[in-house]
């Protein structure tokens, strides 16, 4: 298990790799991966994480550690970036490695949707006008946990 | 005690954390005292639904107790991912 | 979309990177990776996947472009080896990007539902103490699809 | 009409491939055709829950006509992935 909270960029490629070769007798790997969009056609100038040191960390582990109890994990890995990135850049990565596909598929959601709801993490986004916004949780997001 | 704001809670009460000297014994106590003080924390606390708490680095409820509580933190929901 | 069938190992992490990164606005990507894993405890001396050449990459290519027509999928690549692997060796990846989340996870397993039990590929356990075995399909496989 | 086989029904029936003159109508009255020629091919065919055909490279069910067919495949259910 490893997480990781970090300003730095990480490396998905060589991450998911090293993943993968790591995870011995899994079988099957998934990842999932948030690259910052543009808000809309081009508008996008920067956008910038900001998060809540220790919380998150703490919040992160939690939220692993019950993924590993539910599922039959051989591992998973969680690396989210803060600061400022660009349009392209890839903000975080989640990564699951079981025997079975369904329970890399259902762990790497849980991941997700307990992470974009319950880690301490807040997105602005720098439009190239010179405005900036907060982005505003989706009720969606909130409502993805009914089903865990 | 320590509160902390982060996001827009912190841009609009001013400072990202400071030190509160209070006899609340809930977290809606606190955000009473809070917005009696001053029209930024009025502000920022207006609408309780648009905002989360976290005790010590806990997620909890605005009726949850501050007894034996060090960092208290309000902050928007959260936008990760 | 890109569809492979080949005998060469791939780089799954330089893969991965690549439709990344070329899934420009997508803000979610999900990768799927299957490893040839042990039979038992140590037992696995090699794998062998024999499959339909033609009908392979028509079955593949109709798979992807009913998930893309389902989904809303920004791209989608599938990368299939056959021959002889080793254990901790990848077989196979599925890749998917979307705006979305939810949509990338249902297009990633969808399409893994079906390569599993609609591709021509069959595998066959060569084990150390000389003997042999085709891989048995199993009926949650075929079970898995009712699901779509 | 050329018939292919693979996996265990390759090797069950010795080859790969092999060039089939037919009146069959169907695969079923192919796989009973073929079925009466040899043993080989009775033992690959004896259940037919346990196969799967292909018709021209798509999936087809045993009652599934032949005409116009080039190419009719024979195999075990898939497992891939």
């Amino acid at each position: 298990m490893k997480i990781a909270v970090q300003q730095a960029p990480f490396d998905f490629g060589a991450e998911a790799e090293a993943f993968s070769a790591g995870a011995t007798g899994a079988g099957a790997v998934v990842t999932f991966t948030g690259v910052v969009r543009d808000a809309e056609e081009g508008s996008l100038s920067a956008m910038e994480i900001e998060h809540y040191p220790g919380m998150t960390e703490r919040a992160l582990t939690k939220i692993t550690e019950e993924a590993m109890r539910r599922w039959s994990l051989a591992d998973a890995l969680v690396i989210h970036r803060y600061g400022r990135m660009e349009t392209g850049d890839q903000i975080m990565m989640v990564a699951t490695a079981s025997r079975h596909r369904k329970d890399a598929f259902e762990a790497a959601e849980y991941l997700m949707d307990y992470l974009k709801s319950r880690a301490p993490f807040w997105k602005k986004e720098f439009l190239k006008n010179g405005n900036s916004d907060w982005v505003e949780a989706k009720d969606a997001d909130e409502d993805a946990l009914t089903r865990w | 005690m320590d509160v902390l704001y982060f996001a827009w809670v912190r841009e609009r009460i001013g400072i990202p954390r400071e030190q509160v000297e209070t006899e609340a014994a809930t977290v809606a106590e606190l955000v009473a005292e809070l917005s009696a003080r001053e029209d930024r924390y009025a502000a920022a606390f207006a609408d309780l639904s648009a905002l989360r708490v976290a005790l010590d680095q806990d997620l909890m409820d605005f009726d949850a107790s501050l007894a034996g509580v060090r960092e208290v933190a309000f902050f928007p929901p959260m936008t990760g991912g």
